[in-house]
């Protein structure tokens, strides 16, 4: 906990100081709290932009503020980073922090985030799971997207993937070290109930073998289907709402929903937010299965509620991985907020040699 | 039969409906120094660039050493140059500047060394060789400049102003330096300026241009003592002019009336016929002031003196005449000044011979 | 030296091909803009104006951050060109000691990695609480910006006579007025060249903005960067080619009316 | 600015006037030192203490592959951009400085086009182009009649074409701005000296623009040496480069302290390179005037 009051300057004086010289000498005439100006008493939600953020407009925040008065303004752009500026500073500009992965665990470690009201959050009975500070609220699927045209006879599952005689052809994978190591371990052939924990050494070794095949790891999520259909990979590694909406848009895509690994993205608050209450509030709507239905037929989202699934429609369901499915893998995030760090690392060692 | 280094054959330049050359001739020989003078626009730069091939003449040739060179590149023309701003190369040493034409064309490096070493010490800079040109006097930068285009022995050296940026006491030292190294080397020069007392004191020839064409071409002392034309007695030396109407043309001389009467003589001229409105010349240094009533001169005026000017060397005095202008006089120094105060009377005097007689209008 | 202009020699080749190489991404661009895929394809199976639509519709919000890059962009550069050019007259017009260092100190944002300087001034403002004004906003860039208009400045003022301010000077003009009144005159031309410069440069600028900007009040680049961490929108190559549209003919109306030929950058 | 209060006020501007020109420096001075100096001390400072205070991130900058590994690419990656940005911009710098005033700003225009592009939209126009399938590729396969592939992006090449194609302006106007400050008579008296184009090129115009090169090399390596969205969108897997790794360490490890210091070394790096590259001026300089 000390560490998150630390900041560049620490020593009190030093900063009231700068502070002085910052506010008054600088700027004085264009100083507004970022806060300020935000509505007054909307709850500020930051997640991406663009489609994803006109999916969770419709299917979770419209609906809520009809229901419970409580507005939610929308920005883009979730940070960890500015979010442990803001919490460090106490200058919040954001009440609720739309993450995924090792990295909003290891925020979570920082101290970044309220702890979750599990008075007014059902953190029990989920799909995902969830933490002291993070709610799943949208699981999503990764695994194999490939051109049915050029690709009459595609790798279905990471075994197939990683054997290079009988499926040939470039591989897209990301520079994400959570879902890499799976694939890597899955692809070996370990069992998907004997994944975790990880054996990390062979998860590497697995990976050394198919590097050569590997013609881009991807930084960019957008990439996963521009490479696929500029024709520069054959198999690449993608989500499962992102394939949809490509079809829907005309693209020769198939995603494979044989074996998958489900990720989930969370909800925190960020400490100190005035609206505590409200956000927790909001995080209990978003989960509850009415709601994870429509964010389901809206994104092709796996529903956090094990019931919500069966009220999908037959359509959207079709193209969702059946998460009981043995070969199906949910991504243990309890793994990754301890390993994330030292992992990535030596992950990101892997790929420069 | 020598050939000339330099021959121009009606060259001419147009710009758009402009005639900045109107076609012109010019032979320069074998060791001859010509000079371009004229005016400023009065298109002697034009002629340089064509002969040194910056621009492209609108009609004519241009031979360099009795070779057609109208169509030949800047570069092998075989030309020196020497420009007003120097266009010393400043990342180079005085040595590698002047070494440049030799390398360039690929001269050896003993050959290089001998001859740059030859080169700057003609123009006395041998010990400033491993200098900058910067760290070099206005001077001396000129003197690399003589020397780099000297030390490949170009048929011909053209001079651009080279004096213009210096001072009047370098300017007359570099002067008689350029002199100097064109006599003992035999080089040829072409050399522009719109400084008449440089080139009547360095020249062999003198090209006297105006307004896009050759006005006179002649030896220093040919131009002065016998302009053709007005222009080309007012732009070398002093001259006083005066309006006159011919009254009399005998086969000896020209009888001229002035407005206020009175009559002067001057030299016969072809095509001068009664009564055609004329301009005479005479230099101020031709005149005379004649004490008492003494008429040792076959031209003598009354005048009226406005005054005395100190020059050192010389006096001058200005004084007006019956018909209104003025006319200057120069005398020696030792003339008694109060006799030229302001108002006094004066009798000026000359000898015919000194009279030039121009058609009036000629020239400025 | 014609033979690079004229003639079609080697030199020339090369040069039209770095043209070309320059271009073309941007040329790639357009057709696309024209599409009516939410994806990004090429060539566009179906024509149409629907990205155009988006990209003008105010509730997708690309114009409001166009603006507010274009606000951004004058701001930053209005402040860098009020200190930059002052700052390169008396530079230039003076000797003192450590002024090598001092120039280098001005001019050391050009030379510090984009990433640092983000990193420092995010700690910096984040620090002071200002993190997301746009005061720490137009701060940061004019200072990223600063260093173009110092050097533009500086090499224009090389080649001004000195004479003429010296003449001012003897007909008793202050400093202040000779700066006014002669100098900067006589430098329009570079100052303007060096404007148009940083401006752009501000206007493209993300990595900087990522960090400082609002997360509720993008400029443009971080807009188009925050969308497209799940798909790169094609609307993107709609506003590209827009931009690239207005510069060109800004450019050319620009190129005739001005008749002065003027040289320099 | 401050222009009306001097006129007013007679006091201001004695003391302005005692200052002499550096009350015209004085203005930037304090704003580089408030908004760019302190901020970079911020992160020489978080780099050591961030919480406690220790060198930890700097030993493990020294011991670590990672960063080896990213220090040879940020250098090799820099310096190549920097030499392709410079040749290039030279070509574009050289074609500039000899065309009208008005017909060179509109080249200008052209030069400075890529900037209006998102490199988010011209990462994709690079694979269409220069991809396996792309246009260039394409062609070459019609016109050789083979299958040739020439791999051009997603490895260091296209790290450095994309790289170079945003970096050629910044050569471009150095180079420009000294090619243009040369004197013609120079190469005219080359010309008349016998030199051919050849020559005046690489004796006159060359040499005389050499601080205009250096200075765009110089600027171009060292802002390619700061960038990171290239590589990873036109990169391969092994051309991280240190700023990618502040970014990372920054936004997902949140570890300020391991930023700080990788930060800190890449501005020492510049620092060094912009050093060499001044005190070889010097040397070069000096050397000529002794």
């Amino acid at each position: 906990m000390s560490k998150t009051n630390t900041t560049l300057l620490p020593t009190p004086s030093r900063r009231r100081f700068l502070e002085g010289l910052g506010t008054g000498i600088l700027a004085a005439p264009f100083v507004l709290s970022a806060r300020r100006t935000l509505a007054a008493d909307a709850l500020v939600l930051v997640t991406w932009g663009g489609a994803y953020a006109d999916v969770i407009r419709k299917a979770i925040t419209t609906p809520f503020t009809e229901e419970t008065g409580i507005g939610v303004t929308l920005v883009s752009g979730p940070d960890l980073s500015k979010a442990k500026a803001q919490v460090t500073t106490g200058n919040l500009e954001w009440d609720l922090y739309d993450g995924s992965g090792g990295s909003m665990h290891n925020a979570a470690k920082e101290g970044l985030f309220e702890e979750l009201d599990t008075s007014v959050i059902d953190t029990s009975n989920l799909v995902g799971e969830a933490t002291a500070h993070a709610m799943p609220f949208l699981i999503y699927a990764g695994g194999m997207a490939y051109d049915p045209e050029r690709t009459p006879n595609p790798p279905r599952t990471f075994k197939q993937l990683f054997d290079g005689d009988a499926y040939p052809g470039r591989i897209g994978l990301r520079t994400r070290v959570s879902e890499t190591l799976e694939i890597a371990l899955l692809g070996d052939g370990v069992d998907p109930k004997d994944l975790y924990p990880l054996d990390v050494d062979r998860a590497f070794a697995a990976l050394e073998r198919i590097k050569p095949r590997v013609a881009k790891w991807i930084a960019q999520t957008p990439q996963t289907i521009s490479l696929l259909t500029s024709n520069e990979i054959d198999y690449s590694y993608t989500y499962n709402g992102r394939v949809a909406s490509a079809k829907a848009d005309g693209l020769n895509i198939e995603f494979s929903t044989d074996q998958t690994i489900l990720m989930t993205q969370y909800y925190s608050v960020l400490k100190g937010s005035p609206k505590r209450a409200q956000a927790m509030e909001y995080i209990s709507y978003a989960a509850r299965p009415d709601v994870q239905k429509r964010l389901s037929e809206a994104y092709y989202s796996v529903p956090v509620r094990p019931g919500a699934l069966d009220m999908v429609t037959p359509e959207v369901k079709a193209l969702l991985p059946d998460p009981k499915d043995p070969r199906t893998v949910l991504l243990k995030e309890a793994f990754w907020a301890d390993n994330f760090i030292t992992l990535d690392r030596r992950f990101k060692e892997f790929l420069l040699t | 039969m020598t050939t000339n280094k330099l021959s121009l054959q009606q060259v001419s330049k147009a710009y758009g409906y402009v005639d900045a050359l109107h076609p012109t001739d010019l032979n320069v020989a074998e060791s001859e120094f010509v000079t371009l003078l004229g005016p400023s626009g009065s298109g002697k730069t034009t002629l340089l660039k064509i002969i040194a091939g910056m621009e492209r003449p609108s009609g004519g040739r241009v031979f360099i050493n009795g070779r057609d060179t109208t169509e030949t590149p800047v570069r092998e023309r075989d030309l020196g140059m020497v420009f007003q701003n120097y266009a010393l190369m400043p990342h180079l040493s005085v040595f590698d500047n002047v070494a440049f034409p030799l390398k360039v064309r690929k001269t050896g490096a003993e050959e290089i060394r001998r001859k740059v070493g030859e080169a700057l010490g003609t123009v006395q800079l041998a010990h400033l060789a491993d200098r900058k040109p910067q760290a070099l006097s206005g001077g001396q930068q000129q003197r690399v400049s003589i020397a780099r285009a000297i030390v490949y022995n170009p048929s011909l050296v053209l001079m651009d102003e080279p004096l213009g940026a210096l001072d009047k006491k370098l300017r007359e030292q570099l002067q008689h330096e350029i002199k100097q190294l064109h006599e003992r080397l035999g080089i040829t020069i072409l050399y522009v300026t719109h400084d008449q007392q440089e080139a009547m004191s360095m020249s062999d020839r003198i090209a006297l241009m105006n307004e896009g064409r050759i006005e006179q071409l002649g030896a220093p002392r040919e131009l002065y003592f016998s302009p053709k034309t007005a222009f080309a007695a007012d732009f070398l030396g002093n001259s006083n002019f005066i309006e006159a109407t011919v009254s009399e043309v005998s086969a000896a001389a020209t009888r001229c009336r002035l407005s206020g009467g009175e009559e002067l003589l001057a030299p016969r001229r072809d095509g001068v016929r009664q009564g055609d409105a004329v301009r005479l010349m005479v230099r101020p240094e031709h005149i005379r002031l004649i004490g008492g009533d003494g008429a040792a001169e076959d031209n003598v005026l009354t005048a009226s003196s406005l005054g005395p000017t100190f020059f050192g060397d010389a006096l001058e005095i200005r004084a007006q005449i019956a018909d209104g202008s003025e006319v200057s006089v120069k005398v020696a120094n030792n003339f008694e000044v109060a006799a030229a105060a302001p108002g006094q009377p004066l009798r000026l005097g000359w000898s015919s011979d000194h009279t030039h007689l121009f058609a009036s209008g000629s020239g400025r | 030296m014609r033979f690079l202009t004229k003639n079609l020699s080697l030199p020339v080749i090369v040069t039209w091909l770095i043209y070309v190489f320059l271009l073309v991404p941007s040329l790639v661009v357009i057709p696309i803009s024209f599409g009516t895929s939410n994806e990004l394809v090429f060539p566009p199976q179906d024509w149409g104006l629907d990205l155009y639509r988006r990209a003008l519709d105010p509730a997708e919000g690309w114009l409001a951050a166009a603006g507010r890059s274009m606000v951004l962009g004058i701001l930053a550069t209005t402040i860098a060109l009020l200190m930059g050019v002052p700052a390169a007259y008396g530079l230039s017009r003076s000797r003192f000691p450590g002024q090598k260092a001092l120039t280098f100190m001005l001019m050391s944002p050009i030379f510090a990695p984009t990433i640092v300087v983000a990193l420092a001034l995010y700690l910096y403002f984040a620090t002071l609480g200002m993190t997301g004004t746009m005061a720490a906003l137009a701060m940061s860039h004019a200072v990223v910006i600063t260093p173009f208009i110092l050097v533009t400045t500086l090499s224009g003022l090389k080649h001004l006579d000195r004479n003429i301010e010296n003449a001012a000077m003897v007909m008793g003009a202050t400093r202040l007025q000779i700066f006014f009144h002669v100098v900067l005159p006589a430098l329009k031309g570079s100052v303007l060249t060096g404007g148009l410069f940083a401006f752009l440069l501000s206007f493209d600028e993300v990595i900087v903005s990522w960090f400082i900007a609002r997360s509720d009040q993008p400029t443009l680049p971080v807009k188009m960067y925050s969308s497209i961490q799940w798909e790169i929108s094609p609307v993107l190559s709609a506003i590209s080619t827009f931009l690239v549209a207005i510069t060109v003919v800004g450019s050319v109306v620009a190129a005739f009316i001005s008749s002065a030929e003027t040289d320099g950058i | 600015m401050t222009t009306p209060m001097l006129r007013r006020d007679g006091r201001t501007r004695t003391m302005l006037n005692r200052l002499g020109f550096g009350s015209f420096v004085l203005p930037l001075t304090l704003f580089m030192l408030l908004v760019f100096c302190l901020p970079l001390i911020g992160v020489v400072r978080t780099s050591i203490c961030d919480g406690d205070c220790s060198l930890v991130a700097y030993v493990d900058f020294a011991t670590g592959k990672l960063f080896h590994r990213a220090l040879i690419n940020t250098l090799s990656i820099g310096f190549v951009t920097g030499l392709v940005s410079v040749i290039c911009g030279y070509f574009v710098a050289y074609h500039l400085s000899r065309m009208t005033a008005r017909r060179r700003r509109f080249f200008l225009v052209l030069v400075m086009l890529p900037f209006w592009t998102s490199i988010l939209v011209k990462s994709f126009a690079f694979t269409v182009i220069l991809g396996t399938d792309g246009i260039i590729n394409n062609a070459l396969q019609a016109v050789t009649g083979t299958d040739i592939v020439i791999p051009m992006i997603f490895n260091r090449a296209g790290v450095i074409i994309g790289m170079a194609h945003w970096l050629i302006p910044f050569a471009v106007f150095p180079i420009l701005s000294s090619l243009l400050s040369q004197d013609k008579a120079l190469r005219d008296a080359a010309e008349i000296m016998g030199a051919r184009p050849w020559d005046i090129f690489w004796k006159v115009t060359f040499p005389l623009s050499l601080p205009g090169v250096i200075a765009g090399g110089l600027m171009s390596s060292v802002i390619g040496m700061g960038s990171f969205v290239t590589p990873a969108l036109l990169g391969g897997r092994r051309d991280m480069m240190m700023a990618n790794l502040v970014d990372f360490y920054v936004r997902e490890a949140l570890d300020w302290r391991m930023a700080s210091a990788i930060a800190v070394i890449l501005v020492l790096i510049a620092l060094l390179i912009l050093s060499l590259a001044a005190w070889l001026r010097q040397r070069q300089e000096s050397g000529a005037a002794a």
